[in-house]
């Protein structure tokens, strides 16, 4: 007999710290703060992840970020969203860094790094992202790395010192889910080949709980998403709907589901059957 | 003196500090961080850094993003 | 902007009865009965299903299942597993009210109805079901029953009276989730037309948690599983994670998920980008 | 006179009825249903009903099942 | 070593009469005369489907069907299109066979049986069509059997003396191609256990020419189709597309396909390199 | 009306040169040499694949690949399989070129670029690929580049000059065919976008003729193969459907498909029907 | 007498023939078939079949169709 | 002196040039392509390049691949 003493998500390792949510969202794109801390809630994320940009120095616009989230109860993760070059996203970095030291946020030393390739896509730049990547490891970043579904691309990070590989499962806001889950499976492969707590989080494209659910059943360590919370018509009841989903896959991933068969497996005994059975 | 400040001139004495420039935009408070050609000044050196002449400042901050 | 007082899912009504839980869950094909009812906790299910056989008279075999399950606490659907021709399914049908009315269980009434058309794949008969689905609502019971996912062989069921039409996502026992979620669309769109809360349950074929998400996103009302779970290598860790698909899938699917679009969507925002952006 | 009970053969003394054949077989307290001849014969019959010989019997109750 | 003495595809055998064409094109829905009889030569189908409908007893049409098409060249196959219940089918099938029988047409005795479920999915009735199908076949009548892709309809279609079974892929016209090809599988092992050439033939759905493609490669007999043909922006072009396609799918399925693999095959040797193989 | 005067596929121009075939085949893995020149001729290639590799110089080994193929009448295309950095592959393109140069052979200034990432998966290294591309551009040399599916990785070797970028759609010889079909029309889009004639050759995964068929629905100017007709039971067949099915999907992209509808469109007319139609 | 053809009502002299119905509109030398009150009359009987006040016909031929 | 060639060592007389070292493999009719050292050297210096001790020299033609 097999049992299980709980149904408890083990934490999650990552950059050196440990999470109990695997799920990471972005605060970009919500209606109002409200809506947003609200759905920050409801998600169970213990990361969030923010942009740098400039100062609106002239004209007052209310309420900041900072003032609207309880930053002492996350981990603020500043991305590098709006680069296509290395150069820029590690300058965005920098400046991220200064503001969340300033802060005493422990997303200080972290970066979600994005080097764009392209607009319409908002896919990486494979060469451009790897160049960032080693520099800001060189600079003691701990990099949480936005990368294409390319497995050698994905390895090439990882080599380089990424803390975190994350493989779109989509282009960022498209909500087409997990396009190629086979890459996703190569990537795994690739990366926990001899390292098999190496962090795999999947980022960009998830539209809705399912396709969270598939990737943590792919073996994914987490997801990190936005849009497909923030756009929802209801972001706080999807907020729920994503939490329950990641458990849902992380825990049907540890629990050995059925193989698939073409034929049907009957689950009634054909045993004690009082029905005439054609051929019997 | 001029310089450019978030994409945008801005007129200033001379010996402008930046710890000076964020106390004239009223962000001396404010978390945010400070480049100067592009390159970072953390905030230790905000006082002792004095901008000059054609400089291009950004001052940045956090917003929502994903 | 769009709250949420809560994250609660709403009750189900089925056969004029109510339930907190839109998980049905099988007792058949568990290691052992010790595994059974944790799983059945587990996966918060209210409705559980059993097989009619016949009693074994003469070898002993222990604990039998009506005393191991708790069955003031289920309501216990008998199915009618093993039929192949409508006389047979009605036979078994009123075996199982026999014995579930002297149990005075709600259950005594209701039947999982199933009339099989082949053994290789185990789905159902449609002219068969459909004629023994009006003899049993004749009879007074409240048929739950088993379709393939053929639009018009599901509303003939419906328009003959079931109670809830359940049609398969992929063969009994398979494991191959939902092969066709454009028929299931389409027969929500059928059966509810002018009914909107008529029942459809997604029953056979689920392997893993995003089976049971894609049901619940595509509109289904609740998930029939036996094999996915009781087969699984730890049938109640997996129950676990079916319970939290379930909810997942519902709340997504009342959360209004975004569209899915070709190319990206920024999460973060263009406006106050201190980096060189191509074009610009 | 011979029935067949559960698909098997068994001999009985004339007169049984539904109650005394369950009795033989211990399940006097156990919740099954009795079938004779493809008819469900309910619960309070199974005093009155007399089996005859050549009946065929199915003695059935709950198993697991999905 | 495995040759071919040709490539030539084998003819079809379908209702005591052989055909070296497997395509089944429909003459509906084409702008024009001259192009719905190009698009017939370019598909190079034998066998082409109408419709009866009333005489236009007042108004002028011009040029009839029968007037546009060279009738001595196909064997024209009536179907019951816009029939919703068997009596209507087997009249509408009687009233096509006395036209054909007038034209000397060896379509006469054939029908393309359809005995619909609904309007908006033209998805059939199962009952409906099974009871329609034994009736004609009583009459003598080759059924041609428009049936779902419900594995035991399409069987108990077979078992009725039909003389092909027809499965849609999606509903008519809707270009989904084959959402469920499993389903077909199932079909094709069902209908052909004891009868490998008993001829199945995908019917509706098909949008493009991939979709004629799989179907063959699935191992169907033949595919009929209309609107993919018909509503294309250039008809006659996609009529020689669908013909190239069938013959791909056809000699595909001949051919035995390589296995899917999870990993890569080289296809170059690794004997002989002089580059440097990591880990070598 | 639309017609079309002829099913002919329009040539396709590929590095300064034209082609009347857009299939591109290689020549490693038959079990012969007579099969494999039965199937180069039924596919129809004017450019076939080779390898470079080391002279046997000890053990005899019969009729070379020269001494087989009709090297008149083919452009050989030398590969750089087996490379896994950018210095090796150009190496190898050079020792390439020198004996196609001998030879006389338009390939000579051709090479089909491979730098792997990984030998299991053998996927292509981002940035090795790239500075190969590069360095092969600047010596003279018609690049034709074996790409991953990552669009931004494709876009790049474009701007480096590539003569084709060709992503593959699976891993090499996995049999998979497009697991991505998303990621190459992102690739058609970005590459065409101002260079509608820049050609765009799917290679590597195919594992039968509906992946060629969808590859040129895509908008893929050719394709590009070997194990899927290599290793096929019969290869010569498999060519034959090979060359079918790639002019399938080629005019078929070219005759505007229907639009895929969710529901049905029937292709009979209801005007004229005599039977009950349901509602009217 | 009144008949329904195609549908619609029509004025023809007692006696008509299914014969004399198709060379009324044409229809002759035309391939088609015809139904009186849902029963088909094949070709050999149209020119003895009388049609009687209040049939309903139809006349149908073949069109496009898939 | 000894040369590798096609990764095997060789013995050869000093002063062997690159067709010498052909010739005696019975390829100096084969189409190859042949590398010293990683540089190739293409077929109209073959007379006159001559191979020194240590030399690594790769001789390579086309076989099928994909």
């Amino acid at each position: 007999m097999t049992t299980t003493e709980t149904a408890a998500v083990e934490p999650m390792s990552l950059a050196g710290r440990t999470f109990n949510s695997r799920l990471f969202v972005g605060t970009g794109k919500y209606p109002d703060h409200a809506t947003m801390t609200a759905a920050l809630d409801a998600s169970g994320a213990e990361v969030i992840t923010v942009a740098v940009r400039r100062e609106r120095l002239y004209n007052e616009q209310g309420e900041s970020l900072l003032d609207a989230i309880d930053t002492s109860r996350y981990t603020i993760l500043p991305n590098t969203a709006g680069c296509f070059d290395p150069e820029d996203a590690v300058r965005v970095s920098r400046l991220g860094r200064e503001i969340l030291e300033q802060m005493g946020n422990p997303g200080a030393s972290w970066v979600k790094l994005e080097v764009l390739g392209d607009k319409k896509t908002l896919l990486p730049d494979p060469t451009g992202t790897l160049e960032a990547c080693k520099t800001l490891v060189a600079d003691g970043f701990q990099v949480l790395c936005y990368s294409s579904d390319d497995p050698i691309a994905a390895l090439r990070l990882k080599e380089a010192g990424a803390a975190s590989v994350m493989p779109a499962g989509s282009p960022i806001g498209s909500g087409q889910g997990i396009l190629n889950p086979a890459n996703i499976v190569l990537i795994l492969d690739l990366l926990k080949e001899h390292d098999p707590t190496y962090p795999v989080i999947v980022d960009a494209g998830v539209g809705t709980a399912s396709d969270v659910t598939l990737a943590m059943e792919l073996g994914a360590d987490g997801v990190l998403l936005n849009t497909g919370i923030a756009h929802a018509q209801d972001p706080v009841r999807m907020a729920h709907a994503m939490r329950h989903a990641l458990d849902a896959g992380l825990l049907a991933y540890r629990s050995g589901r059925i193989a698939k068969r073409k034929y049907a497996s009957a689950s009634s005994p054909w045993e004690g059957v009082i029905a005439h059975i054609p051929g019997e | 003196m001029q310089i450019i400040v978030n994409g945008a001139p801005e007129e200033h004495p001379d010996g402008l500090s930046i710890s000076d420039l964020l106390h004239a935009h009223n962000l001396s408070a404010v978390p945010c961080a400070v480049e100067v050609n592009k390159n970072l000044v953390r905030k230790p050196q905000h006082d002792e850094h004095t901008l000059q002449e054609g400089d291009t400042v950004e001052i940045v901050s956090l917003v929502g993003g994903g």
